[in-house]
């Protein structure tokens, strides 16, 4: 499957991370079914770093491979630092995507980012 | 690994009778057919020879046997040739919603021309209702295309009855048999059509190989402008192992016919009633009666179709699906949302199309791949998630 | 009997390297390269390595390729999608008068829809003059269009030079390079074109195949609506086994170029010097030096082209004519016509095309058996009896 | 070479009655060099009967062997016979001609008439 690169086709065979945390921190959503694309993330927050984050994602091979990268480069990093994670760094680490498939497929930084700020928001309300 | 094609809708392997049949006109059997020396010669009886056995699968005369590069150009030809062969009588085609591109995308073309362009809606199993078609004639409608059978979710209409709407009313009928001829009995005279595409890689025949039948005395513009080639309506030097290998497919297809069906039928009816059984919330598309005899069509809930589509092949399975990710266009199949599919739903697509070499052992291998891969597929959707905790049940 | 084939202008044998690097895709690897499962591999990366190709020989880059299934669809294509792609700036295109048919018939049917077309005239060695092309451009002049060389008369035009005038008024220039791609350098860029068609079928590659190259950035209309294949600008399933010879072909043809020049060229300039020589009355047609390394092409006085056709094959010798009676049109060639030559004269066209096969010994040949031919239809010539009655001398 | 029934090649090939009569008693002329064939009939009259035909003929296979054919069909015939003779007779007796060379080469039979109408206007002239 050549459209794909090898990195795109592990993490699609073998994603990293799949699945919900109970009672996470932070929950983002990103995407819909009409574009064909839909990731939820799901995050456990420690001492402002992300000590566990879990996806699920329905969509397209990139889109499943896109989830297991992001999951994998956010992983104890802090707060700051994933919210440094962009399209193209994730696009980059999975050598490259198809172009076509760039923008709808590759929404996996931005539910994790939607994730923290859900975190964040959930810490002001609890008045920390 | 075990490998299973069932992708013949997107194309079919040679037979190796077509092969066989095509070598000599890529070796000593060279010249062009147009050359009136005796290099010329092989190649112009060659041409005479695969014309006849066109013509004679699907009941017309050699003589109104157009030779093209693949279905899209036939298409492409009699839509834009036929609407505009009549100026005087006015601009309005009528065309169904689940036309192949190359029709639809004409219609498009025509539309920047000046005509006006009416699709015709169709019921959930892909029919288009012939009275449909009659409402949408208007007096200065100078086309009606409407497809013999939809390949992706197998459903054949009701060509014969609309024909004889457009016949009372003197317009040009042209219907796509790109996924017909050469897979289910096609006779133009029976059908009542008044141009007709096929494609020879839908039947075992090669790429780069498609016809025009058009009815003798129907009016119809050139796409092709050039040469003399093929009476002058289509230019350009033949392609000459392609055409003899179309005419052999041809002659092959209309002796082993019933034969195939017979094959196919049991195959995709047992892959119909199993898979669903096999497999929670999975749809049936297409028509439970009138269809392909090598379809059978599904969307599986909750789940895309790109994805289903590559852990089957990391499994040796081809297939397709009609999902927004599988398009280049990023838009799910516009056959499945006519049939009133939701989006989701629609994504959720997958066709097996079967073939001349498909066995009942593949059948089984799929009954077997298929369900673990939907699971792992839904264990990680969302809208499976989504879907359990709302303790909705099955369908 | 000796067999002479020259008449490599109509179409070229497949050479056995071509036909090699094809067979695969006419057996195992015939999936369909749109694809997304394992089938679609092997014919996804043929077709990406057969773009790079083609683009190689013509100096362009693979994504300004687009594949199209001969010649004439490359014309058909070009002038009608640029002409057709800048409704706002206006409707007149300028072409050549000794253009192949499927520009000049392309440019006729745009006249039905609405467009002026202006014919450039050439002059009596067949060469367009680029400052008459100056003249003909108006403000609302969307297209020029101005072949590489002609086939029929083997005279090379002043492309470049055309290319000069026309990149400064911004207007499209496309170039019909079908009977020069393979066979003599051709660089787009150096060539300063927008547009160049190619066919396979003129340089031993495969008949189905044809290219056309469009510099990034110039708009096109599509020309086979349909689906995803081409970038979306050329629908159909792609015609792999033909693409790839396609391919194979463009890469032999650049690596053996001088050297195929270096074998044609004297045994051309032989046989243009010596048959005037052992024939009277025979008129070279085309350029004295800037002609195709293969082309040799001449006006027999007193006699018509296709009984000299005849009487030539009946000596194992294949070659064309333009005379009225070789055409379906029955019209002497408007090529020979645009030189300036009389319809009697015209009519006794003769064109040898030579190839990679021929040798001295076939140029011996033909020039010992063509002066009997030409004595034996003298003697039954009534032109030729009023000619000698008349007592005018030679030329 | 199937464009062309095998006596139209025969006859070709091997023309029969290529040439010209001196001091003929009829001459016909028929088609121009535009249109790509032209022929010219000598006719020798005995006894109200074609004693000799000859003809020579600029153009196709077609028009070479339909010349050749009207001067076979007409040796020996009676002048009124031979007005008898029509193109679709000679195309018959060829085998038949391809569709669109019928009309331009199938000159031989008026080219052959006017010869009789030249033969029999010069009688007149002559008072007999
Ligand atoms: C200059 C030129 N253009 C176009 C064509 C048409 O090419 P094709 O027969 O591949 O359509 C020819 C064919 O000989 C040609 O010589
Ligand atoms: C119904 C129908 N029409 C037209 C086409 C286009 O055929 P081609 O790819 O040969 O151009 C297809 C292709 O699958 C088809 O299924």
């Amino acid at each position: 499957m050549p459209v794909y690169s090898q990195t795109v086709m592990d993490h699609f065979m073998n994603p990293r991370n799949v699945g919900e945390i109970e009672n996470a921190d932070g929950v983002g959503e990103e995407g819909n079914p009409v574009c064909g694309d839909m990731m939820t993330f799901y995050i456990k927050v420690k001492d402002d770093r992300l000590e566990d984050v879990k996806f699920k994602t329905f969509g397209c091979g990139a889109a499943i491979a896109v989830s297991s990268m992001v999951s994998e480069m956010a992983k104890g990093k802090t707060l700051d630092e994933v919210m440094e994670i962009t399209p193209q760094t994730v696009a980059d680490k999975l050598e490259g995507l198809p172009k076509n498939k760039f923008h709808c497929s590759n929404l996996g930084a931005q539910a994790l980012h939607k994730a923290i700020e859900d975190y964040r928001k959930k810490q002001k309300k609890g008045g920390k | 690994m075990t490998r299973v094609y069932l992708d013949n809708a997107a194309t079919t392997p040679l037979l190796p009778e077509v092969r066989e049949a095509m070598l000599p006109y890529l070796g000593e059997i060279f010249g062009n057919p147009s050359s009136l020396h005796d290099w010329g010669d092989g190649a112009r009886e060659a041409l005479d020879e695969a014309r006849a056995r066109v013509a004679g699968l699907i009941g017309g005369s050699p003589e109104e046997i157009i030779f093209t590069s693949c279905g899209t150009e036939s298409n492409n030809f009699a839509v834009k040739g036929l609407a505009m062969a009549q100026p005087a009588r006015g601009k309005h085609v009528v065309v169904s919603a689940i036309e192949h591109f190359s029709v639809l995308h004409s219609a498009r073309t025509l539309e920047k021309w000046g005509f006006q362009v009416s699709e015709v809606p169709v019921d959930k199993y892909g029919l288009v209702d012939p009275a449909a078609v009659k409402k949408a004639i208007r007096p200065d409608t100078v086309l009606v295309s409407v497809m013999h059978a939809n390949g992706e979710i197998g459903t054949i209409e009701p060509v014969k009855e609309i024909a004889r709407i457009t016949r009372e009313l003197k317009i040009p009928f042209h219907t796509d048999a790109v996924a017909t001829a050469g897979t289910i009995p096609v006779d133009v005279k029976e059908l009542g059509v008044d141009a007709l595409s096929l494609a020879g890689s839908q039947f075992y025949g090669p790429k780069g190989s498609g016809a025009l039948w058009v009815k003798k005395g129907v009016r119809i513009m050139t796409l092709l402008d050039g040469g003399i080639q093929e009476g002058g309506r289509r230019g350009g030097t033949e392609n000459v192992p392609a055409i003899v290998g179309l005419g052999k497919a041809a002659e092959l297809a209309a002796a082993r016919m019933d034969a195939r069906i017979k094959q196919l039928t049991p195959l995709r009816d047992r892959l119909i009633r199993e898979l669903p059984a096999s497999i929670d919330h999975v749809i049936v598309t297409g028509h439970p009666r009138d269809r392909l005899p090598g379809n059978a069509s599904f969307c599986v809930e909750f789940i895309e179709g790109e994805s289903l589509l590559m852990l089957l092949n990391s499994r040796g399975i081809a297939v397709s699906s009609g999902s927004a990710c599988t398009s280049r266009a990023l838009k799910a199949s516009h056959v499945l949302l006519a049939l009133g599919l939701s989006h989701a739903i629609a994504q959720g697509s997958v066709l097996f199309t079967l073939g001349l070499e498909t066995a009942a052992a593949d059948i089984d291998y799929v009954l077997e791949n298929m369900p673990p891969i939907v699971d792992r597929l839904r264990q990680m959707s969302p809208l499976y998630a989504k879907f359990t905790k709302s303790g909705k049940g099955g369908k």
